[in-house]
Parts: C-alpha cells; structure tokens; sequence
C-alpha cells in the first residue's frame, strides 16, 4: 500500500447540488402528504358538516392553490434544501462576525425536544410549569451575575427587539418624568449594529450617529457635542464591529447620565467579556444579550431567539411584563410592574432558547464562562495577526486592541486586482465556508468581519486563513477564477441584472412568478 | 479541575496556547485585556455553580422538567393565542436537521436550500392567504400586526389606527408599544352578545384622517367576524387600508381576508406546525399584494427567485435590499433582524403536507369538534356553552355566569381530573363575568371531550 | 422576469464532497470530545482510585492510542460523513432489487426516540414493561394474519439471522424425531438469497441448489429428483430475485412435505403480497419476515433489524425463547418451549424495528396494506415495461409475471459497447441515484435488480428511467463516460488495483494503514 | 374511506394508477397477479385494525408506551449482557442522522460517508483492543463469538472448544446453537469463591483436539479473569487459539486481551454509546491480527482504505470480499447479511468523543461507584456485598442467603422504591443461592447508590 498524499491547503470540497424544482412543481393532483385526524363518526353524526355553521360570505369558495405531494417526496425535497444549506455545525463558522457563532451543543437540542418543554401552554397554571419556571429564574441570575443588573426579561425574541424594548424603556422612563417631549435623540455610534439606531427611530427618536476617531475609536468630544437635555439615552456596542473596545466607556456613560440620558449597552455579542467585565461597571443602566450568540442557542436560519433584557433595579417597573419571580417557596410569573411598557411579544418568549442557554451556562460554570471569552479573544488576535500577513489585506485603525472580533479590509486587492469583498465571499464558499462582508454603511473600505469565538481550533482556523491566502494568491495571479465564483456551491453566480429591484421582475413568490411569465396560476 | 480542558473549547490546551500567543507576541491572554482599564475588570468569581458534566446537566434540567405537567399529558383546552395543533413528523425532522438549525445569515450560494426553503414558504403562505407578496417571518402576530399598521400609517401618510376592541388584549400591549408614539390608536365598540364589529361605531370613528382599520378573523374571543365585506367597503370610502389578523389554519374552510377587501393580512404560524413551547412557537407573517408601494414599505427581508449564470438552475435573493434597516439603519423601514426564520420554514413544510385537502379537513374537523363541544355544554346546568351566538371556529367562550361558581375555581378543579380549563375572561373581559376562553381542535378526541363535560358535570352539580 | 428554462432530463447533480480526514489525523493531544460524570468526591474517598483493585497484569499500560478531538470537530466530521451518504431519505431509492428500499415515515422515528423504549432493561420486571410486551405481541398477532402462521418470534435481528433460526428448527425437529443424522440436505433455489444456502450450510446441511428452467421459473422436475430420504427441508423465495412467481409453489411444498422435510419460506421481501397470498396457504411450515424491508423499518447502514419469524403451532415448541404471549390479564414473556433450539440473539432482539413495523402496520391498515402490495407490483411493471424498450437492457426469462422486482440484463450493451453493468453502476451515482448489481453468481449477465416498491410516484420512477436511459445513450456513443464514472460523487473512481485483495496491501484499520504506509503507529 | 390515497403510497392516484396500466397494457392491478393460482388468493380481510391517522397512532403508540417504567425512570442495577450507561448526545445526533438512519448497502461512491464511518470504527475499537483488523459489527456478543469459535475450529482444523463455565448463561445459548452441530463444546469448572476459571479442569480438558479455549473477561459474573496469561500459555501449549470475550467499554483501565495472549477477541458493544433500548442496541464484534489466514475466516465485511484516481482522495472498499456468502453463497465464510452497521457507526463516534483519557477516566469512575457500592452493602446485615472474593469491574454478585429473603422478594420491594434490582441469579447459579447480579457504573450518583442501600436496609431489617 501507498500512502495515499493529500497535499491540498484547501478543502477539496462540493456542496451538495439537488437543482430541486420549486415545491409546487412536485405537484400531482390526489396525492397526500399527510391525514389529518378527522372527528370522530359520533361527532359528525351531532353536529353535521360543521362548515356549513360558516357565516355567507366567510366560506372560502376554492380551496387554497397549495401543491398535493406525497410525505415521501416533501420529506426529500426537505431534506435536500437542508444539505444546500450551510450550518454552522457543518463549517468553520468564523465568517459571520459579529454574529458570534459557536458550537451548538448536542446535548441541549436532546433538552428541548422533551415534550415537558415542547408541549407547555403558556397560560397553563403555575403549578404546572415550575420547573420552566425555574429555568427561566435561574437563568435570570446566572445572567444578573454576568452583567451586574438586578433583573432579566426574557420576553424580547431578538437583539433587535431587546434594543427596541429598551427605547420603550428609554421612552418610557422620560414620561414617567414628564420629559418625554424634550428627551426625543437617542445616541449612537456608527460601527454599532443597524438595528440600534433603526429600533431607536421605531420608538419614535431622533437618532445621533457619532463617528470614529482616526484610531477606532468612538470619539468622546463628539458625544459631548451631542448630548444636551434632548438627549433620552444612549445605545453603543463595545466593543463595536470593529472588534475595538473603548476603555473610556465609563466616561461616555458618565457624560450621557450627567445629562440626564440613560445608558444602554448592545451586548448581543458579549462573548469576549464573559467574567472579565460587565454593564454595570461600565456604568450602563439597562443591556442585552443575544442567547444565540454568546449563549449558544442556535440560529435556526435567523430565530426564534432571544435577546435577554437586563435592567438595573430602578428600571426594573418598565419591563415588559411577566417576569420570572421566587417567593421562596414557588416560582411565578410577576405581572405587577406598574411602568411597564406592556409587552413586546406575545406570552413568555421563546422558551427553548432560554433553556438552551440556562444549560451551556451550567455546562461551563463560572471558569468556563472565563476560558471563553478568552478563548474567543485569543483565537481572534491569532487571525488578526494572521491575516495582516495577507497581500492585500488590512485591519485599519488602532493597531492591537481587538477582542473577539475584527473588521478587516481588501481596499488595497481591490485596487490592486479588482477583485471585490463581494467576490471573496462567493470563492470562499468554494472551500465550503462561509464569509460575510460586513454591515453597512462600508465605512471601511471592501470589509470583512471575522469572529472565531471559542469554538474553533487553531487547526480550523488555519484552514480559513489558507483559503483566505489562497484567495488573494488567485486575486493577483488570475483574478476572474475570484470573479466569477462559485463552482463548488449549490449554485452558479446570480444573473441579477435587476431581477431583485425592479417591480415588473421581482417574484416573491410561486405565484408572482407564475404571473410575470405567463404561466397558468393555478396548479 | 480549573485547567482541564473543557470540550466546548478546543484551544483551551496549552500548548496551543502557547503557539498562538507566540503568533501574536504576548505572552499571556489576559495581556489581550490589557485596553479594559483596571477598575473595569470583575474582581470576584462569578457567583455561578460549577460545572457540570453532560450527564450530570441532563440529569439536572429532566429532573427540573419533570416539575412540569404537560399538555400532552393533560388535556388542554387553553388557545388564546397559542393553540395545541397536530404536529405532524416531517415538520419536526426537518427543522430538527441540524444543517437548518445551526445556519444563520449565509449568501445565495451557501445557504441555497435556506433561501428555496423561505421563498416557498412565502409562496405557500400567499397561496393560503391568496395574496403576491409574504415576507419572512416576523417575531409573532402581534408585532406582524404592529408593523402592518405602521405600513398603512406610512402608505396613507395618516397616524389614526381604529383597532377593533376584541383584538387579542396580549396583541394590543404589543401594537401599542410598537406603534407609540408614531401612531394614534383609537377603538371600535363591538356587539355584546356577537363579538361582531359594530359598524356604527366604526362608521363613527373613521376620518379622513384614518391610516388602517384592523380587526382578527376568528377573533381572540373565537367568532368568525362575518361582516368583512361592509368593513372593507368603510375603509374604501375614507381611503383608509383595511389590515386583517387571522388564524391561518383557519384558511381552509375560512375565507382570506385578501377575498374580502383586506389590503394587508397579518397572524400568526405557530398553529401550521410548531409545537407550542410555552411559547416559544410563535411567529407573524405579513402578505400584501404585489405593488411596489406595498413591497417599499415592508421592513422584513423578502427573498425573490433569480435565475444565475448556469441555464436551469433557480436562484434566490433578497428583494428591494434597500428599504431595510440593514442598509438604511434608522433611515430604513422600522428594523429587521433575527427573527422566526426556522418557523417560517417549519410553516411551508406544514402547507406542502396538508395541500388543499388537508387544510379543508382540518378545518372542518375543527369546526365538527368545537361545535360538539359546544353542543354538550349547553346541556349543563347553568353553563352557556357559547356565551357568543355568532359561529365561531375553534374558540368559544363558556358562560360559567350561572353555576355561581368561578372561573378560578372551575379551572382548579379541573386541573385534578387533568385539563387545563380554558383561559380565565374576567378581567380581560368583564362585561362577560365569570366566562372563560376554551379552545378545541382537531387534537381533541372525543374522549377527550367527554372527559371535559363529564368533570364539568361534576363541578357544577356539586 | 424571464422564466428559468429547466429543460434537463437528468438530474444536475453533485454530491457533498468534504473530503475529510481519517479521524485520527483531527487528534490534538489535549482536546476533549465530552466529560464523563467522575465519581462523587466522596466516593471516591472512601475507595480510593478504584482502578488500584485492578489485579496485577491486567490493568492497562498505556491508554489506548485513539485521537484527542473537541466535541464541534467531532459532530462535524460525522455529520459531513452523514452528507456523504446517500440514504433513502434522500433518493428514488429502487436501484436496489430484492431490499425492499421504502419510505421511512418520520412518525415512528419519533415514537422509538421515546426514553420509554430508549431506556427499557430487557431483564426489567414485566409489570414495568407491559406497553412494550403489548406491541410486541399485537405485531405478532398481525404477522399472522399476514402470513396464516400461528406464532411469531422477533428474536432474529435480521433476515439471515431469520434463516439461520429456521434452519435450526429444522435440525432440531428432525432431531426430535430421531431423524437428525439422516436428514442432511436443504434444497434451495439459485435465485434465492445467498443467505439461504449459507445458514443452512452453517447449521451443517448439504446445501442442494436448484436452477430454473429456460422460462425462469424453478423447476419441478429438479425438484422432484433432490428430494428424498435426506431432506431435511426447502426453503425458497417466492418470488426470487427475478420477481417471477413460482404458481406451482404449493406442489413443490407438497412434495417436500411427502418427503418429510420442512418447508420454509424466505419472506424478506413479501411486499407484492400483503394481503394477496400467504405463506400458510403455500404449504410452507415457517417463513420470516425483514420487518427492514417489508414493515418500513429503516436499514440503518445495515441493521439493527429484525427477521420476524413465524411458524405454525406444531412448530411453536422449537422457537427461540422467550417469546411474547397474553393471558387475559397481561403480557409476558414465554420461557416454556421445551424444544427451543435456545437463543439466536440477545434477550428479545430489536426492540426499535418492532415498534416501527407495528407503526407502520396501523397506519395502513388492512386496505393500505393490499394497497401497498398492489401499487408495489403496478410500480414495478411499469418500470418493467419502460425499460425493456431501453437499448441495450433486456428482462431475461419469461414475458409478464412479475411481481415487485426484475432482474434485467445488460448483456447486449456490453457486448455491443463494452460498458458493464458496474460502469453503469457508477454512473448512476452522479445523477444522484443509487444502483445495485446483482447477488452472485450472475446467472443472468450483466445484471442489475430494480425494485421499485410502493413508496415512489409515477414522477420518481420517470427519473430514474430517464438517468438509465441517458446512460445507455452514452454507453453507444461515448463509452468512455461512462467508464470513466463517476464525477458528480463524493470520491472518483477507486484506484482499486488489489488494495483489496493482497494481504500486503489491504489495510482494515488505520493502525494497519500507518504501518504499511511505514507512518508513526501511535497520534 | 378505501379509495383516499395514502400518504405513504402517491401511485394510489386513480388517474396515474391509469396511466401507468396503460403503458404496461393491462387493464387493472389485479391482472398483473395473474400468476398466482386462484387458491393461493387470500379470500377475506386480514384481521388487522383500520388504519390511524399520524396523530391518532401517536396516541395509540405513546399510550401503549406509557405504560412502561424506563430506567431513567427509576434507578437501575440491571445489567447482566445489557448496560445502562452515559450516551453522549453527539452519538445519537450522528445515527439519528437521516442519511445514515436510511442508507443500506450503497456502493464505496454515493455511500463513501458510511464506508469512511464504518472504517474508523473497525480504526477505533482496533485501538481499544489493541488488534490489527476489526470488523463491520455483527449482531451481537453471542453470535461473534460463536463465529470467533468457528473461525477458530477452520484455523486450527479442530472441533473441540472449551468454554468457560462462566460464560453468560444467554450467550452460551446463542454459541452452541450456532456452533452446533459442527463444533464439540466442553466446560471448564470455575472456582466458586473467585470465579476465576478452575486451571486443573482446563489442563485436564484441554488436547490436541481442543480448536480454542474461550472465556469473558469481565466476566458475566462481573469480576476480572486475572490469569489471563496462563490461560493463553496453555492455548499455545496445545496449539489451541485462545478467544476471548471482553466488555469493551472496560479497556480503559483494563488490559485488552491481546495483551495477554488473545488470538481472537470479541465482545458488545452496546456499552459504547448505544441506548439499551429493551435489548435493541446490541452489537458483536471480533477482531484479530492482521493476518491472511484471520481475515480469509472472517465472515463478515470488512472495510479497507483505497487510492482512487483523484490525488488526495481517500477511497474505501470491501477486502477479500470473496470470502463472505455475498460472493460464493454456501462455499463462503459462514454467513453475512444486514447485521449492526449503525451501532458500529455510533461506537467509533463514542470512542473519538471519549477519547483516551475518557476511556481511562470512565473506567476509573464506573470502579470507584461499584467498589463503593459494594462496600456500603457490606454493611447491612445478612448482605455480601460481593459473593467472589475477585477484584470486579462494573458488575458483582450481591448474596442475600444470610438475609432469609429471596432475590425474587427482595426485587418486588425493592421495586416499590423505584429500584430495579440486580438480576435473580438463583436458576442460573444456583451454587450461590439467592444471589443477584448487580451492575454499577459511571450513571450512578452516590445518591442513586444510597437510596439502593437505605431501601435494602429497610429490607433486611423488616
Ligand atoms: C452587536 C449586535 N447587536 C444587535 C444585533 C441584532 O440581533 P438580532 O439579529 O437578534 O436582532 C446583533 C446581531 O446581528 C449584533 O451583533
Ligand atoms: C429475499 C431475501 N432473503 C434474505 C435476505 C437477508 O436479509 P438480511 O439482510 O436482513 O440478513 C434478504 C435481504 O437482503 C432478502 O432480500
């Protein structure tokens, strides 16, 4: 036997490609996907039809145009999607920074497919929900205990809805003191993430958006300039997408407080600061976290998750309402929270993301928590200082600094080769991972943000950097094997000509499709 | 143990450390730290317990889930906004697939099953509802319903919202949150003993000042709103929209508001295939039809086909990218983020399961169940099995008025012969004393409600 | 928009391709994949280490030299192994003759996934047991039905498990009549399952192998001539692997009973005749079932299974014990066979497979069930007469008769191009399809077995025909594609050379690898 | 409702059922079943219950299992050839898996994952069992064995084999079945108060006709063989192969066989990541040297690794498949067919998730609990808390003779504590009276451990 050489630096990959037709082509009249469970005979016998109850008018004439299949032939289309798509427990998911994607520990998907979690109503009597409601208690003060807040709200399902629960607060706390009128700007920062200055116009607010200084930083002589008695609060991530964090934070919080603003810190992605240093210090007055970020919980192809909401004692009345609460004896559900901004999301939140999240705490305790965020900040200053070694890629700003995160550069490739962060992105799923660019606006010239969290080994971000090296090689030697990327994916580049913003070709559907081709509509 | 290396964190090993500190040029980890000042560094452990071992946390969290009883377990006759439906297998399997659990935010390319997967949900939904456009998923119904009237307000330049009063009272927290300040709610009477709208009301309140009229279909309180039609017509003359929240599963037998004037349908997905998860099954969606000023003002991401470089082969994308908070920040419509894409997938599967035959069965296996159990109620002494007389689908209050008992207590006695008894009205709904809001599906068998009619039987004669 | 002309007849198709790593090459001296729970501390201090009891030389020296890998690279080499694998999840899975490939339904997944089978003792007491021993005895009462047998035991955990059961059955009842030594051979049919001949040959029988006339079917006459004073039994499928039915199947059985042997019928694959024919009414003493066929039980790379074997009452003593029975009150288990030819399998076999094939059994009920068998036939005639008008592929034997499979030929291509049915075999695969030869020895050349079963639509069975019939094509007009095959798959072709077969070359494990490939032994 | 089609049969459609007879060219279905004789039809119904919807069988199957107690349930000392033990949650993502769960026999091409799997299991357990070829699971302990013996008879040309007379009463079932009538079968005595195998009867028993001496080690009564060595030297002595039987999920801590001079070794391995599933996660093994004449024994598959003509690829493929039944039917190596390839699969996921120093650590874990388990019973009155005087690994014999209790009445109380009690072991052996075989391992808290002593306490003093 020879030994068999494998030399390649990069994955030898394909991903799976099933040029699945659209469901409703998979359509063949009389076929059934399922049988529903029909009343009882008895039933049928007592009251008839049942539909005929239907008020004229309210009795839906044809039936719904949906495709008739077989469960087979649903079930392998299904499953076929899934293969094309790109899970995070099928790569080295560092691509996506900011977005804090780690290992999704096996054993807690086991937890929440228990019926004793997936079969609870949420009205259901407390007596019958205490251990759900221990979770969530729990939860609440292994989360105290991480930030320095006094109180948890699991309600918000989303870091955008946890940063638009704390508007409402923000909101809601200026009225409680008569200045709602006055207090109507809301600071931000540009490298912070959109939904921060976007939930803070939802709620109604003028919003400031301060700039960096030269080195990355936010810049305090701006937010001085910025604040005034309209000011109802400020929202900033620190560290930003830049990976940056600012060691002045107690003085911005100071300087927002003294003029009369609340303070509110985006930890979605806290994942390089877990046990090191908190929201309260940093002198904040309400934060949240994502549970499927730093926590965990997995993204499920964007939610259901949770932002969990953290208010100091004082806030603790404008919460959405109920919160988790021990009498010592039982646990139960406290709705009696007199400034409460009402609810931002039906019954209790997502409950699963909750238990997950309460588990990968319990798996790591507090040394754990510790060794992952400076896991997650070493690998990521490993990168970092891999990465500068690239032809044509930079990290601008401030040298050093970063923690879990950086925002990186192909300015000088792009200039160079032509060679876009747009193209990278697609050459990169050629070696089967994935690579995001960055938020808008591109105040850093062609972006990346990379975050490898704790999860991944040296080996595997080896692998990354090579194909990031390999990249670069092609850009300068032959950049249209870049440009014209992908060839190992799904599919081919998009022919988008303006498919996506031209009203007359955008299909949104089956069925808008249908129409704008001229076909027949109906199945 | 403190340095064993724990198997969520490869790198924890220190040799590896070693090697990539010596790749950066520090020589520690906590030097990394070294831009946190000092006196924002924690002093003390976390007061969190230790660690636990798989094992020992499965032991823990079972041993906590035991605590709980659930709706499988007990017969359950709580709706109210979450709803025990059938769940069928394949629904599960497949959001269960790890490769669609663990995704996120890829491109086309990557995630090209994740993006077919929300374009046929989207067109699956459209064809239920019977409008062009569905977006992906929002948080829930309630939030759906918020930004569908923060649409209206921005397609008719008008702030006033005329909400129908039986709108779900836990949806109306929502809405209101969401629209304030922005929006000026004002609330439309509705008849007593129908639940219906009351159209002189409604006629009373509408201006030329008025955004949307909103109203659900069933209602929180069940009853099918039969006046659609008349509604639309009111909106029409004082060019308001007409903004609709419906029970999707529902559509089989139900008429879509799109076929009754609605110009935008909102509601919730939780009912086509998620289990309900103490809530944690929610999800909204948002169906309009195919104007450009419809699709401008969506805040949500809505994929649309493509076609790519290689004949044959479909291709997704986002549509009109540029309307969203993700390239606008605060100058785009409202704000969009994680939301309930994995349900939204779960829903599709759902619909291409059912197909038209099986969403009109279910329908009217709903409707056969609830109205026999409506039916035998009545024979109780002292109990209005329907305290509403306008049909309903699968909710119906029971008027419990007249067995001198409560709601409360009824609910607890019920508990012992195992059922949840249906969501408690008095405080959310007065006028109808000591009512409550039960809910029957096509999970129920009859057994099942014979067992209910039979303790019920029992609690009031006692 | 214009719409997307999808104008292919084949599938476009590429398999995931990873191209992972030998397990052991991931090993990092240091990672760990999972904690186990360590003994309580105070256990621990009352008896030490616990291993120091372990007697002189047989504690282990050096632990075993397997990889150090954490727990996300670990998940993530298998699950991308699981992509690499093209269950029938996943494809029109009839490319596989005689095994009965059919849809798995989802719902019985979830039912064995239930901790109250998951975690069962088979030695629990049976008051704690009860739900199980009731499923497994309503199988049985099915399975008579089904078959006209009288008892059931579901102890063999495969079909050549079942066969080598009955095989033992039929050694022990001739012992039982003084008859052991004398009746030494098993007469069977060459179309048969390979398993046949070999567990009888295992249980020590002269194994008798019938061939079929020219028509196919087996032949009397041959029959007529093996039996004797020796025969100890026949055993036979029917049909075999052609998919012919034998009619004369009750005199055959006929004449073997004259000749005091057992009649056994291998029913592995009985699904053309659910509820259209049984065993009992054949003249045949015992047959099994493969609940992993037949009863929708997954194949599982390969098993867990079980071959469900039933007898008629005179036989019932010389079952493996304990087998299920009822007495008015509730289940037990029946130790009390006093011919028992004593166990083939562990405890009571494969719990899993029992409660997935009564699951199946009650959703189709009797109707669905003829129903299955009916459509299976229908399927499989359709396939049959489309593809005897591919060029090249004949259906060997006599016209019709058919039941759920066909054994075809591709005699006439290879003559005429050179392609053999294993190129066509790899060829297969890179239209997403899987394709089986045939059993050996290849009586009929160039063979290949389809089987259709009633799980795939009239659409799925078009495809794969189309993929047969594109390959034909290129077998006549370039048959280097075909040779040449695959390109869409995970891995090329094998450079097999006799890597396979050469003591020296052939490597079982990696150890064996590194220390041919002359590589370090230990990671 | 006979003519709606069912979900798991599209063809049910009349109109494509239609088609499709006309392209075959008959009129109906039951034409095609022309060649079955019209005696042989079935004439009535089978007797069998109306088919159930999804959701009504998963009541049906969910009742039924219900009544079932697990072992996660109560607290289990049940052992005795099935082991409850720690499955890390990875272990059941991975054969959960709907690619491996409905793969069967797919070619080294579209099924490299499960070639590639099944070869790093046979990689794996090489390891732990310190041996060059491993091969595709078999069904169990029992039957590898038995084919370990067979293949040793064909090695050796002997028929003679000497089993330990401690050898599990239920496995020995299973190997003179298989065995016989082919192969002789002699018991070798064991000491009583140790259990180790009687060395005179061996010596004694042993010939130059004897093919291999086979015994188990941990043995079924729990302790450890410790004379392995001399067991082997006189094997060799005779020229007899020696095989041996081994719990794999005990060779962290203990020395594997082949150390001691194990020709063949075999074993279960339903310890290493299988649930016990009532018996459903068995799955046999054998191993050997590398050796042309072992592997041509072997009947079952086994996998090597292989170039293909892409640099860089690793191929897999059967080796000597000639040899298996597949190939030569009654000429081959006993017999092959579907056996536990999915259990192989989970196995090589359990051991590259434990790893080394998992193995070592969870055999040290599962000592410590026994020996401390065995040390507390000690204390009760009447109790042995281990009847052999032998170092055991997991499992041990409890003697309760002194207590004037049976094992049978000791089980039915200890039952009503929520405790499943060691195996009765008073017909297997009835040397030790009544005696139960008890198992401890690493899932066993000292809690669990406790409440077993505190209620056999009652027990005995009662
Ligand atoms: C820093 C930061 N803030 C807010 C968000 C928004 O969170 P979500 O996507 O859950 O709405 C994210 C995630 O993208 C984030 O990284
Ligand atoms: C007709 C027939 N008999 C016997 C067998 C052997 O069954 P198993 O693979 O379960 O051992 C099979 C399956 O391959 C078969 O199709």
């Amino acid at each position: 036997m020879e030994r068999i050489q494998r030399k390649n630096k990069v994955r030898d990959f394909h991903q799976a490609k099933w040029n699945e037709p659209i469901i409703f082509e998979l359509h063949q009249k009389g076929e059934r996907g399922v049988d529903i469970p029909l009343s009882d005979q008895a039933v049928a016998a007592e009251v008839g039809n049942g539909v005929s109850a239907i008020p004229e008018g309210m009795l839906r004439k044809e039936k719904p145009n949906l495709p008739e299949i077989g469960q087979a032939r649903v079930l392998r289309h299904y499953v076929r999607l899934s293969q094309e798509t790109l899970g995070s427990d099928f790569n080295v998911e560092i691509g996506q920074g900011t977005c804090t994607m780690k290992y999704i520990p096996k054993i807690n998907e086991l937890l929440v497919r228990n019926p004793k979690i997936m079969e609870l109503h949420p009205l259901q009597d407390e007596s019958t929900v205490q251990g759900m409601l221990e979770i969530i208690y729990n939860l609440d003060v292994c989360m105290r205990e991480i930030s320095g807040m006094d109180h948890f709200s699991f309600q918000p399902s989303g870091g955008t809805q946890a940063l638009f629960a704390m508007a409402s607060i923000a909101r809601k706390y200026h009225e409680s003191r008569g200045e709602a009128e006055q207090r109507n700007e809301i600071i931000t920062t540009i490298f912070s993430h959109p939904s921060q200055a976007a939930t803070a116009a939802v709620k109604g607010f003028k919003v400031i958006t301060l700039h960096p200084d030269e080195e990355g930083f936010p810049d305090i002589e701006k937010l001085k300039a910025a604040v005034s008695e309209r000011t109802a609060g400020f929202v900033v991530a620190n560290p930003e997408d830049t990976g940056i964090y600012n060691p002045r934070i107690k003085e911005f919080t100071d300087i927002v407080h003294q003029a009369g603003g609340l303070c509110y810190y985006d930890q979605a992605n806290a994942n390089g600061l877990l046990g090191i240093t908190r929201a309260r210090e940093a002198g904040f007055d309400m934060c949240f976290f994502n549970l499927h970020k730093t926590f965990a919980a997995p993204h499920m192809c964007g939610g259901p998750a949770t932002g969990a909401l953290g208010v100091v004692e004082e806030l603790k009345e404008f919460l959405p309402a109920p919160i988790v609460e021990f009498d010592g004896e039982k646990y139960y559900l406290n709705e009696d929270l007199p400034q409460s901004i009402g609810k931002v999301r039906a019954f209790h939140g997502v409950a699963q993301t909750v238990l997950r999240s309460y588990a990968w705490i319990r798996a790591l305790g507090p040394d754990g928590l510790k060794e992952v965020a400076q896991t997650a900040v070493l690998n990521n200053n490993y990168l970092y200082s891999k990465i500068q070694k690239i032809r044509g890629a930079s990290a601008p700003y401030v040298k050093g600094q970063r923690l879990e995160q950086v925002r990186y550069s192909w300015e000088q490739m792009a200039q160079e080769t032509g060679v876009t962060t747009e193209d990278v992105q697609r050459r990169m799923t050629d070696f089967g991972l994935h690579y995001w660019t960055s938020h808008h606006p591109y105040i850093v010239p062609q972006p990346f943000t990379l975050e490898p969290t704790e999860s991944y080994s040296k080996a595997d971000l080896d692998e990354y950097i090579a194909a990031l090296e390999q990249i670069s090689e092609e850009a300068y030697e032959n950049p249209e094997i870049v440009q014209d990327a992908p060839y190992n994916s799904t599919i081919h580049k998009l022919d988008e000509q303006d498919f996506l913003d031209h009203p007359e070709k955008w299909c949104i559907t089956w069925r808008a499709y249908q129409k704008k081709t001229k076909q027949p509509e109906r199945i | 143990m403190k340095n064993k290396v724990h198997p969520y964190i490869p790198n924890m090993v220190p040799e590896v450390k070693e090697d990539m500190l010596k790749e950066i040029g520090v020589p520690s980890v906590m030097e990394l730290y070294s831009c946190i000042p000092e006196e924002l560094h924690l002093k003390n452990e976390m007061n969190i317990p230790k660690a636990l071992t798989e094992y020992e946390l499965r032991r823990h969290i079972e041993g906590l889930l035991n605590k709980n009883v659930s709706a499988d377990e007990y017969i359950n006759f709580l709706g109210a906004g979450c709803w025990q439906h059938f769940v069928p297998a394949v629904c599960d399997e497949v959001n269960q697939r790890s490769e669609f659990l663990t995704a996120y935010a890829g491109e086309p390319y990557e995630d090209h099953g994740r993006y077919q997967a929300l374009f046929e949900y989207q067109s699956l939904l459209a064809e239920l509802v019977d409008m062009d456009v569905v977006n992906v998923p929002t948080f829930d119904w309630g939030q759906a319903a918020a930004t569908s009237l923060r649409m209206a307000a921005r397609l008719t330049g008008r702030k006033k919202i005329l909400l129908a009063s039986t709108v779900a009272p836990e949806r109306m927290k929502i809405i209101v949150n969401y629209g304030s300040p922005e929006l000026d709610f004002d609330f439309v009477d509705f008849e007593k003993d129908t639940g219906l709208l009351d159209m002189k009301d409604l006629k009373a309140k509408i201006s030329d000042e008025t955004a949307a009229i909103y109203f659900e279909n069933p209602s929180y309180l069940g009853f099918i709103e039969s006046q659609g039609a008349e509604i639309s017509e009111v909106a029409r003359e004082n060019e308001a929209l007409l903004v609709v929240g419906v029970d999707p599963i529902s559509l089989g037998v139900l008429a879509p508001p799109s076929q009754y004037g609605a110009d935008i349908v909102c509601g919730d997905l939780q009912p086509l295939g998620m289990h309900m998860n103490y809530s944690g099954g929610q999800a909204g969606f948002i169906a309009t039809r195919d104007e450009e000023k419809f699709i401008n003002e969506y805040p949500s991401r809505l994929f649309g086909i493509v076609p790519t470089v290689k004949e044959g082969e479909y291709g997704f994308g986002d549509v009109a990218y540029d309307r969203t908070s993700f390239a606008l920040r605060e100058k785009g419509k409202e704000s969009v983020g994680t939301q309930t894409a994995l349900w939204g997938i779960t829903a599709g599967v759902y619909l291409s399961l059912l197909g038209p035959n099986g969403m009109y069965e279910l329908g009217q296996a709903i409707m056969q169940n609830s109205q026999y159990a409506v039916k035998q109620l009545n024979k109780l002494p002292g109990v209005k099995g329907s305290r509403l007389t306008s049909p309903f689908f699968k909710e119906f209050i029971i008027d419990f008025n007249d067995t001198g008992l409560s709601v409360e207590t009824i609910n607890k006695k019920l508990l012992d012969q195992k059922i949840f008894g249906g969501k408690d009205l008095s405080k959310e709904f007065p006028e109808y004393g000591q009512s409550a809001l039960y809910c029957v599906t096509e999970v129920h068998t009859k057994d099942d409600i014979d067992h209910l009619i039979t303790s019920l039987q029992e609690i009031v004669t006692n």
